[in-house]
């Protein structure tokens, strides 16, 4: 049968999603955030998740959403403070021991993303050492240097922007767009795309930057294409 | 006594950027250093969100929502630049490949240990970005802060109060007053502000001082921070 | 007694390849079972040189130095295709992605101990390549080899004696005379070639066979093997 | 001053390097051998070599033109084999203790060498666990499997070949010509790229496949372009 990814509709793209499951974000610098779909896991229901995002805050993305909704019991992230001086919801829910959080360095948070995707369990960074965010993680001599050691992470499911697809699943990015998405996409066992524009004809070889192989489903929120 | 502008603290900076680096610029003064190269030097701004080749903000209009960097600026590219992901970004940073990062500070000790991610606001989340990345991972660390707290309190000290944000990192640090090196032996005041003396600047600052052979006067031009971004 | 030849073989393994596979095929023997795919199956061949989507391969004259797979050969690409780097390649690798790899092989343990790559040539230095990461890290490792060696002992055996290229990774074995899962419990012969017994073949394998309920004949259709590559 | 990493001759293109160097060589399958340049390094005539070479033999690498030289102390590969009955070049200065040999899985080889130019001072594999390969090296579990502790490779040189290449370095490469190059590329300390072409003018971004910050010369084999 000829492979096709392309779903008709946000809801469709989040079938069988279940409550409790690690869910990763795509996003950062305001660009690569998957709203749309991050709308239809609101209007899905999903509860008791875990979010892996870089930001728990980002004002342009709709991450917010799905904290105000009470659907998301922890976060692992770089960054969860609101940019005003009242507490964003999530520092709210935060204080209030409703949402449980994790910060990480961004480059541990993005080599623990990809470690979980290529199948290392875990990995000696330098970033971090003697910091509060390191504490209690072993610390290991390498070459006269201290290291931490940082497990792997992977997910349930992934949600990510770019602006191409095709019916196999490859992805293309707009410039900055892609961050976090290819590996969230690597590390998840559903990983599911939005896109500007879906096509069935596949993206030519040498403008995949990201081979289909990783993507379970795509949903084109502009125009579906042919 | 003369007090560098912010502007001015970044034009400082400036100064010290070598033809051919690979700069990353921390959010706020830092930021502003871009501006103010001197001429022929050609350099490559990485942003930690993948662009390399940071080139001015994009004018309105011609802005790109998916061209950004790490502090959500819409941004244009200079010649030669490229994009990567967050994985190839963040291996670019630990691996040593950025041979200056210029941050902002709230304390700087005088064995280069260095705090700028946590002010201890209460009730607020945490925001560690890639602060942590960039200080441990850089070749070389520079630190933009004024030099005393609003309540006049020193932020180059002999050790740091606020959570570091990575051990013996920092190597030169740019104050409003003085530009200071962190050696081995500790703080070197390389220049000082025309108008403060070598006893005002060490009463101003929480650890020992030493002075430059050379130390010169820390001076930067005018700058009309109106028409300056 | 009917053996099946070395395309039937491959024949006999490509049956089992699922819709929408991702499937890395070994040099030797599996590389040919991508000429025997039941039609309607479409399916991905990866090659850990980075190729994903490894199609058919180039004629001469349409080839390009630069579009090979792991074996060297010239390639060309099926639609969808892209090509990534050995990082890339074996991040995939190693993170599971693969469903399938068919490799060829020296000795199957009971346990699913798996040797391939060390046949201990004297002199000749070792070849490991992907082997050792595809064996260990697929989904599913299935194995294509004569059921004997030239000498006629025993390649299933209760342990390996070659060094191994993983542990307990094969999930099926397809011989020339019998196809067997490597199960929990052991050995379970699910195919058996025409015209061999249980016990001919028991006789033949140096490990305790179980007999599936369903056990089934073995059966390749002809190939003309000077047509095929 | 403008960037410009051309050289223009194979020789510049190896100022500098010393004797005792480690040296990586890309290329796998065919393609992406840096063929050039090796030849240029047994003209250079740096001794007491550490070679990090997917393949110690390939008959399309001029990799044996070194060896046989005498050039090289040592050998990080994943294949060491030569394809007919009689030795090779290297597996008789290998049977002869002239030549050192560490042999490695493939997939840990690129990460070993990933992690070089990462920071990453070592990682967790399953790859190689319970095999001769491994013999030695520290096992841990996590997650109830077995993995075993590499630790980065890095080198002094890093040589390989792309199609294209610009002022600044940028590298594109064609087909599966990339294979080891770009993480040798950010592994060394010096990264020398060989390319079909060379210009002036900047390859458009979103063609780049490698940014040109990692690498430090380039020298065009057939045409050097404006």
């Amino acid at each position: 049968m000829a492979i096709d990814k392309r779903v008709s509709s946000a809801a469709e793209a989040l079938a069988g999603v279940r409550d409790g499951s690690t869910v990763m974000l795509s996003g950062f610098g305001g660009a690569g955030f998957a709203n749309v779909l991050i709308r239809a896991l609101r209007e899905h229901g999903a509860k008791d998740l875990t979010l892996v995002a870089n930001s728990a805050t980002h004002p342009l993305s709709r991450t917010h959403e799905i904290v105000e909704s009470g659907q998301v019991r922890k976060v692992i992230c770089t960054a969860a403070r609101g940019r005003g001086k009242e507490l964003s919801p999530f520092e709210q829910l935060w204080k209030a021991g409703k949402i449980e959080l994790v910060c990480l360095p961004q480059g541990t948070f993005a080599e623990a993303i990809r470690a979980g995707g290529a199948g290392i369990p875990a990995f000696y960074t330098p970033s971090g050492f003697g910091t509060e965010l390191a504490k209690g993680m072993e610390v290991r001599r390498f070459g006269g240097r201290d290291y931490v050691l940082q497990e792997a992470i992977t997910a349930d499911l992934a949600l990510l922007r770019a602006e191409h697809a095709d019916r196999f699943g490859n992805l293309s990015f707009r410039y900055a767009q892609a961050n976090f998405g290819p590996m969230m996409a690597t590390a998840a066992k559903l990983a599911v795309a939005e896109v500007a524009e879906a096509r069935h004809a596949a993206i030519p070889p040498e403008q995949v930057h990201l081979p289909g192989v990783y993507i379970d489903r795509v949903f084109a929120t502009e125009a579906a294409g042919r | 006594m003369t007090k560098l502008s912010r502007h001015q603290m970044a034009w400082r900076a400036a100064q010290d950027i070598e033809d051919g680096m690979l700069v990353n610029l921390g959010i706020g003064i830092p930021v502003l250093t871009s501006n103010y190269l001197p001429p022929g030097r050609d350099v490559f701004f990485q942003s930690e969100n993948g662009v390399i080749g940071v080139g001015p903000e994009a004018a309105k209009g011609q802005d790109d929502p998916n061209l950004v960097d790490a502090g959500s600026r819409r941004i244009t590219l200079r010649e030669g630049a490229s994009v990567i992901d967050s994985s190839w970004s963040f291996a670019m940073i630990r691996g040593g490949h950025i041979d200056v990062t210029i941050l902002g500070g709230f304390e700087v000790a005088e064995n280069g240990d260095f705090a700028n991610w946590d002010s201890r606001v209460p009730d607020k989340g945490p925001l560690v970005g890639g602060a942590m990345d960039l200080a441990a991972c850089a070749q070389a660390v520079w630190v933009i802060m004024e030099h005393n707290t609003r309540d006049g309190r020193p932020r180059l000290l002999e050790r740091c109060d606020l959570p570091l944000t990575a051990v013996r990192c920092a190597k030169r640090v740019y104050t409003d007053i003085a530009v200071i090196d962190v050696t081995p032996a500790g703080f070197l005041v390389e220049e000082i502000a025309e108008g403060i003396s070598r006893d005002q600047l060490q009463a101003r600052t929480g650890a020992k001082l030493a002075f430059a052979p050379d130390c010169r006067v820390l001076r930067a031009p005018a700058i009309d921070e109106a028409g300056s971004r």
